[in-house]
């Protein structure tokens, strides 16, 4: 049963991971917290859900809705978010991507109701067995899925002059700006790229955690968890945290005595709390230097 | 001071430029030819920070910056410095979060690849303390290594014009010494033209070719280089003679 | 304590309504309902406006006949609150001294009616049929007799099961998943005391955090137990995971799924095909979803009414289906009652003796010493499309 | 020349700023002349205390409420405003509150002293959690507090045979024998003697050498260090002189409630609580009863716009205010009175 | 002069194998003026973060009045006496000038929570005379024009004097200045330098200026320290050392 738990814990983790990848992104484009990132991912799974029930195929459904939430965090990050990100108003940030969050459930639910909906499996229902050990396919295809990804942004961030150049709008906007940088056009690319993969998480996950408005709310948490542990600016880091707040998670509930499922949830606060004291930076992420 | 059309590539004529709602300079109008050299000279809080923001687009003005004839007032930032002009900032203009060398080629970045490399190679070259830190992040070096770095930055686009906001500011005798040896070689090979502000107006006089004066937001004087030199007035304030 | 309070209406002050209870004249009777029409359990908005539009058409046909011999209209009042508890207290307080209803009617949730109780109890307003089933009922039941429940009780849900359970799967090894507090925590042990004596056997448990994502992982553990009745007290969305993940597992089991999450629609089909084969749970609703049930008066009545109502009322929800319930439990209570105060209608509405609602697959008994509507429930099964009434039905204590 | 030559940039050709830059523009403190001032504490308190006495429980108990999120707000403004410690979790404090006094009320030690307690208790849990805290900076202290927010209901369950689990606790919130009340009342002037100590407690605290060692930690914390500010002290006590805040409001929460649960301290308290000083204005005093009536009736108010919208209405009007009013209510409140009473005091 | 104010001896602070400071020793008297040069990267910032706790040397002993600060925590150095300003601004930029400058008084007043929560009169007391030095602090620096301004609308020049002002409120014993004259005119800095010098003999503060404005380092400092590498290479009169060949290779240059 351990590699059951084992394998069920890595699949769960790389639905956090995706997510954290989100959030990874948008702090990497803005230096903040994006907490609407969760509903954000579920708008996409709905549009996916949609475009599913109007005929289209799941496969056609996902890149337009992962296009479909690249435009609208743009639009998003552009209207809302920038003025303040430009005025380092921390506060208001929290609020705005709150009231969003809020807002956004509010009007998921109003559209689509508060009935739980079936969604297509991209990667085909059914699953594996070996071993004594059974895997969706599903959860197969989310695994492999986030991993590329996750690789694909370290890359680009690491090894284009795209990425030199997002990593300089953040950190130094008006150097960057005189460098010729649009640093503008970094945060929307940022922003877009993690609606794009709020919205393949989302449309991932439900057909595992079915689709209904409530269902990212407890992924959000989960995800700033693995986001932390992998350092909020490491997409690697995303999503090798999501894939240890997964596994220990599950493990944690069945074997540590004491533990059981009802700390499950104080979990993610205690992983939190702990990297954030042991190493601010997290895994993967990179000290913060303070200089006066 | 020359006008000869053509042969300009600055031109500057602002009405107004500023923070909110008050301007803080009035008036502003100047050329400047192509690889030539402009200081402008002026107390604490004159207006010299503000004027090298409004060309770049940092601040809000009225007016008029032509730049190779092209109009260039109500541009955004990146926009302006993608028409050749590279501003290195008052205090630290680097990018903290970059290694020195990420820096270099963040201002080579609309250069071809090889070539900002090399370029990035002859800087660090050029000044050893910074190739000695290639690889550690900008926020970890002293105030004067930073802004050595933001000096070699701005080259490193090979713009047509350098706005240079108080380049000695925090640099050792020495190594203002060669920077200005530096940006004078550079200018002169490149072709490249300099408005320098600068509070150590000996120097600055020394490899400029004409120079203004601000008070309170606007020019008083204007002129030669080497006539600013001998004015009596500009050496009591600003040469301490 | 009470204020003397001048705002509400001294029974015995005004002439001819002289002995009446506010909100209750000649011509009308105001009915108060606080529920979530917003936020995240704006799900249960449809039990107000289900009940709104119930009696809408009972005024629209001019209004209800009471036992005096006279036709009042019944205003029904809902207001949001959000499921916040502090709203809801402000909520039910506006409803009896701002707008004076007569009762409160189908309000949602156990903190709902526990709080409100002092309050309900000092002002003497029914607050009737709202929607719980905890046990805390039955003790605050003794010193505030105005509040009554519309779910059955969850004891007596354990109760009915487990009887079934024995009856039907005689030497099963049973294993439950149930939500991390103490409610999950009484369900647990109901059915371990149910059990115990019998040759049913508890053999595996465990719990989840309701804010958690998944519940696969204590899916898996509880199959790993070998066990051949699977007792899925998890709620919402959760269920359905459960069974989809059981499927998938091929964990060949009874499964035993508690009555909020029996909606074959909400939470049952969406788990795939083949999931929820078999599922057993308690009926005390119709089931509304099936087609087959056309040509039965009272599943055919609701339809209309449905149908008459779209734009509010899913005619396959079951908020819906609850709202449409406790509106005609209200009706029931109301016709029959003596006099014209509150405590006539709260002693109707303790009194029903095998009421026919239609909805109802058993017919409602209440009395004065159980505050909960349902005294006798059936069983049901799920055969994949649609649920099969369980011939056995059973009573509370027995 | 001399370093005299240093000029306030002269007024030229000022232009009439638009109205969004208007609204954010920053304003300094009112200059409300004292007798105006004190005309305005006697005004409003009489006001307030004839409240009870001339209305109905259902229009008392918003206000009360009002009271106890400005209490809260109060110690949120000291901590996140001033102190610059973001906090998403001071749901957990006011549980706590609440809880002291359900609690306390149960072992039977009066209604006073359980509010005493619903204050000390938070303190010390504050006191704790500031410790950590001091390791964080800006968001991730926003995370942690956020995961607490969102825990505080799970823990709730877990204490079962403290809390009752999810079953909740009923609260007797009658006045002590011999005050002649209604529960209601009782509360309110509670809630409002409460309300009033606070606002000074934390007019105080937030002035002078004390305000301005928040104010140093919150905009450059090296700096604070060199210029003789305990930064470590600074945080605990913050955290835990908010926290006592919450706690307090939280005990009269359950006072006026009577009735808790776990499902009464979800995330969205939080929410509310950081909403409210952004929307009063944040580092302000004022700006916690502004933001409080602001979370009070403005849910009321857009669920009555469409209640099929609630969410979607309050969301908007949260990402409008953080938007337009960057100061908050208070910063509006500045902007449209700072002239009148300019011109009030010239005419003195 | 007794034992000196401020003893730095053999201080070791490296960065992940870069040696910041190399062992420097040299020590400053009550009200005397020395002057810390040396190229960009030789260590000047790090040792005045070393001596008021910001950075931790791993070797070596800094003492102020007989007081070993390494391992202080932080905030204790001010009580020492020591104030400071920042190379790059170390101001509270969305507060105004005055309450900027007044943050400088927190270690030389009272007045906690229990004080100000209950207003005893001494709160109210010691803020009006701390505001009142500072305005007077102001106006000896040019700054009362600008005492009501956010201080981070103005120009750099005016916010090092803000700091100045700022450290001088504390009145420390021993004032550390990093390149006060950045941003200032020629003629700027000769008032600067007889303010400093000012200072020095008026209330008898030990200064450490670290500058790279040789006039203003010339004409203001009794003595200079010359550090390269975070190694001390020389030290002396002001006119000797800038004859100091090694002085002159490593720093000065030919130019000057
Ligand atoms: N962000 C700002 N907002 C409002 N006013 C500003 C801002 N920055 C500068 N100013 C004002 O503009 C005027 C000119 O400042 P500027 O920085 O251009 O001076 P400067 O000549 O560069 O001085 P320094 O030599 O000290 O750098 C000053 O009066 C200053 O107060
Ligand atoms: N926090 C830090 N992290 C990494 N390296 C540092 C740090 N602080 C200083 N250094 C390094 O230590 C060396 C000395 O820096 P310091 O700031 O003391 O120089 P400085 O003498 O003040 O120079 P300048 O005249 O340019 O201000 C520099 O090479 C710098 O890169
Ligand atoms: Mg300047
Ligand atoms: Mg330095």
């Amino acid at each position: 049963m351990i590699w059951q738990q084992l394998v069920d814990g890595v699949a769960t983790g790389a639905v956090y991971g995706a997510l954290a990848l989100a959030i990874v992104l948008v702090y990497r484009a803005s230096r903040t917290l994006n907490f609407a990132q969760g509903e954000l991912a579920l708008l996409g799974a709905y549009v996916s859900w949609q475009c599913t029930a109007w005929g289209m195929p799941i496969w056609i459904a996902l890149p337009v809705s992962m296009a479909a939430l690249a435009l609208l965090c743009v639009g998003l990050e552009r209207v809302l978010f920038r003025p303040l990100v430009r005025r380092h108003q921390h506060l208001p940030l929290i609020i705005v991507s709150l009231g969003l969050m809020i807002a956004l459930n509010a009007v998921i639910g109003w559209v689509w109701t508060y009935q739980t909906k079936e969604m297509p499996a991209l990667f085909g229902a059914g699953s594996v067995a070996s071993g004594g050990v059974a895997v969706s396919r599903q959860d197969i295809g989310i695994v492999a899925a986030v991993l590329v990804l996750a690789l694909v942004l370290a890359a680009v961030f690491r090894f284009t002059r795209t990425g030199l150049r997002m990593r300089a709008a953040v950190s130094a906007p008006e150097s960057a700006e005189l460098s010729g940088v649009s640093t503008g056009r970094m945060m929307s690319l940022g922003w877009a790229m993690a609606g794009a993969i709020g919205a393949l998480a989302g449309t991932l996950i439900a057909p595992e955690l079915f689709l209904h408005p409530g269902m990212m709310a407890p992924v959000l948490i989960y995800a700033f968890a693995a986001a932390t542990l992998g350092g909020l600016d490491s997409p690697v880091g995303a999503l090798i945290g999501g894939v240890i707040v997964g596994v220990v998670e599950n493990l944690a509930g069945s074997y540590v005595p004491g533990v059981g499922g009802e700390l499950k949830q104080i979990f993610a606060l205690v992983i939190i709390v702990a990297v954030l004291l042991l190493r601010p930076q997290g895994l993967f992420g990179r000290k913060e230097l303070v200089r006066v | 001071m020359s006008l000869t059309a053509g042969s300009s590539l600055l031109r500057v004529d602002l009405r107004t430029a500023g923070y909110g709602a008050v301007p803080v300079l009035h008036d502003i109008a100047f050329d400047l030819d192509e690889g030539r050299r402009l200081v402008i000279l002026g107390a604490n809080g004159a207006g010299k920070t503000t004027t090298l923001r409004a060309l770049t687009g940092l601040c809000a003005a009225t007016g008029s910056i032509r730049l190779g004839g092209v109009e260039l007032r109500g541009l955004p930032a990146h926009r302006i410095a993608r028409h050749g002009i590279a501003h290195v900032p008052q205090g630290r203009g680097t990018v903290p979060d970059l290694t020195v060398r990420e820096n270099l080629l963040l201002g080579g970045t609309r250069r071809p690849a090889r070539e900002a490399s090399a370029d990035a190679d002859f800087w660090m070259q050029r000044f050893p303390r910074l190739g000695e830190r290639a690889g550690r992040p900008a926020s970890g070096l002293s105030g004067g290594e930073q802004q050595l770095l933001a000096i070699a930055r701005a080259f490193m686009a090979a713009p047509r014009l350098v706005l240079l906001d108080e380049p000695s500011l925090g640099l050792a005798p020495k190594v203002t010494a060669e920077v200005f040896a530096a940006i004078d070689e550079l200018g002169r090979t490149r072709g490249t033209a300099l408005l320098i502000v600068e509070q150590n107006a000996a120097l600055a006089l020394g490899i400029a070719d004409t120079a203004l004066v601000l008070e309170s937001g606007r020019i008083v004087t204007r002129g030669e280089a080497a006539d600013l030199q001998g004015d009596d007035d500009v050496r009591r304030a600003y040469l301490g003679m | 304590a009470g204020r003397d309070d001048e705002a509400i209406a001294d029974p015995g002050q005004s002439g001819e309504a002289a002995a009446c209870s506010p909100g209750f004249t000649d011509s009308t009777v105001k009915i108060g309902n606080s529920i979530p029409l917003s936020g995240p359990a704006a799900a249960y908005g449809a039990i107000g406006t289900t009940l709104q539009a119930y009696f809408d058409d009972i005024n629209e046909a001019g209004g209800l006949e009471f036992a005096d011999g006279k036709t009042r209209t019944v205003e029904v009042t809902v207001i949001d609150d959000g499921y916040d508890p502090a709203k809801t207290t402000v909520n039910l307080r506006t409803l009896v001294e701002q707008d004076e209803v007569f009762a409160l009617a189908g309000v949602l949730g156990t903190g709902a009616a526990i709080g409100a109780a002092p309050y309900v109890a000092e002002q003497g307003v029914p607050n009737l049929f709202v929607g719980t089933g905890t046990d805390a009922l039955l003790t605050l039941h003794e010193d505030s007799p105005w509040t009554t429940g519309f779910m059955p009780q969850y004891g007596f849900e354990v109760q009915a099961l487990s009887e079934y359970l024995i009856a039907e799967h005689p030497g099963a090894k049973a294993a439950i998943l149930y939500q991390n507090d103490d409610f999950g925590e009484s369900i647990r042990a109901g059915f371990e005391e149910a059990f115990a004596g019998t040759d049913v056997e508890l053999v595996a448990a465990e719990s989840y955090e309701l804010a958690s994502a998944s519940v696969d992982s204590q899916v898996t553990t509880l199959a790993a137990s070998g066990a051949d009745v699977f007792l899925d007290w998890a709620v919402g969305a959760f269920a359905t995971q459960s069974l989809k993940k059981k499927l998938e597992l091929g964990w060949d089991a009874t499964t035993v799924i508690n009555a909020p999450a029996a909606d074959a629609t909400f939470f049952l089909k969406p788990a795939g095909p083949g999931a929820a084969d078999g599922v057993v749970s308690i009926a005390y609703t119709k089931d509304i979803t099936d087609p087959g049930l056309a040509g039965d008066a009272g599943f055919d009545a609701w339809t209309a009414f449905a149908a008459k109502h779209s734009d509010k009322v899913n005619a396959l929800s079951a908020p819906a289906a609850a709202g449409y319930q406790t509106a005609q439990l209200l009706e029931a209570a109301l016709t029959s009652m003596d006099g014209c105060t509150r405590e006539g209608l709260l002693d109707a509405a303790t009194s029903f003796d095998g009421l026919e609602l239609d909805l109802a697959p058993v017919p409602v008994t209440t009395t004065a010493d159980y505050p909960f509507v349902w005294s006798e429930i059936g069983v049901q099964v799920f055969n994949g499309e649609n649920w099969d009434l369980h011939d056995e039905t059973y009573t509370v204590g027995d | 020349m001399s370093l005299a030559t240093q000029t306030l940039p002269r007024v030229g050709r000022a232009r009439r700023p638009s109205p969004v830059e208007w609204l954010r523009t920053p304003r300094p403190p009112l200059p409300v002349p004292r007798w105006l001032r004190v005309a305005l504490v006697v005004a409003g308190g009489a006001g307030l205390v004839a409240v009870p006495l001339l209305n109905p429980s259902y229009v008392t108990l918003p206000i009360t409420l009002v009271m106890v999120w400005t209490i809260v707000g109060l110690g949120m403004n000291l901590l996140v405003g001033f102190g610059g410690q973001i906090s998403l979790g001071h749901s957990a404090f006011f549980a706590i509150g609440a809880y002291a006094v359900a609690v306390g009320g149960e072992s039977g030690l009066g209604p006073l002293l359980p509010l005493v307690i619903a204050g000390i208790v938070p303190f010390a849990v504050g006191y704790l959690i500031g410790l950590p805290a001091l390791r964080l900076r800006g968001l991730q202290l926003g995370l942690v507090t956020l995961a607490l927010a969102m825990a505080t209901p799970a823990v709730i369950r877990m204490l079962e045979p403290i809390t009752h689990g999810s079953r909740g606790i009923r609260i007797d919130g009658d006045p002590p024998a011999g005050i002649p009340l209604a529960h209601d009342q009782w509360v309110y002037y509670l809630a409002l003697v409460v309300a009033a100590l606070a606002y000074v407690l934390t007019r105080r605290l937030s002035r002078g050498r004390l305000g301005r060692s928040f104010v140093a930690v919150r905009d450059a914390e090296l700096v604070a260090q060199t210029l003789g500010v305990d930064i470590a002290q600074t945080k605990t006590r913050l955290f835990a002189a908010s926290a006592a805040y919450a706690g307090v409001a939280g005990g009269i929460y359950a006072l006026l409630l009577e009735f808790i649960g776990p499902e009464n301290f979800g995330l969205m308290l939080s929410i509310s609580f950081i909403t409210l000083i952004v929307v009063g204005g944040l580092a302000t005093v004022g700006g916690a009863v502004l933001g409080a009536l602001f979370i009070q009736y403005v849910p009321m108010w857009t669920a009555s716009i469409s209640p099929a919208a609630t969410g979607a209405a309050y969301g908007i009007v949260l990402v409008v205010f953080a938007f337009f009013v960057p100061f908050g209510l208070v910063g509006l409140a500045r902007g449209i009175l700072g002239p009148l009473l300019t011109r009030l005091r010239g005419r003195r | 002069m007794s034992s000196p104010l401020l003893q730095v001896a053999e201080v070791r602070l490296a960065f992940g194998g870069l040696q910041a400071l190399d062992g420097p020793s040299f020590t400053v008297a009550d009200g005397e003026i020395v002057g810390l040069i040396g190229p960009n990267g030789a260590g000047k910032t790090s040792l005045f973060n070393c001596v008021s706790g910001l950075y931790r040397p791993q070797s070596g002993s800094i003492r102020v009045a007989g007081t070993e600060v390494i391992g202080v925590p932080r905030h204790r150095v001010a009580s020492l006496g020591v104030g400071r300003t920042f190379q790059n601004l170390g101001l509270f930029s969305t507060q105004t000038v005055l309450e900027n400058v007044l943050a400088g008084a927190y270690h030389v007043t009272r007045g906690g929570y229990w004080a100000s929560a209950l207003a005893l009169p001494g709160v109210a007391r010691t803020e009006a005379r701390v505001r009142a030095e500072a305005r007077e602090l102001l106006s000896a620096l040019s700054l009362s024009g600008v005492a009501d301004r956010i201080a981070g609308t103005l120009p750099f020049g005016t916010l090092k004097r803000v700091e100045l002002a700022r450290a001088l409120l504390g009145s420390p014993r021993l004032l550390l200045v990093d390149e006060p004259a950045n941003g200032l005119i020629q003629s700027e800095v000769a008032e600067l330098g007889a303010t400093l010098r000012a200072l020095a003999a008026d209330r008898g503060t030990a200064i450490l200026l670290v500058e790279h404005h040789m006039g203003l380092v010339m004409s203001t400092c009794d003595r200079v320290v010359v550090l390269d590498f975070g190694r001390l290479i020389a030290e002396g009169a002001p006119a000797d050392v800038a004859r100091d060949p090694a002085v002159i290779t490593a720093y000065l240059g030919t130019a000057a």
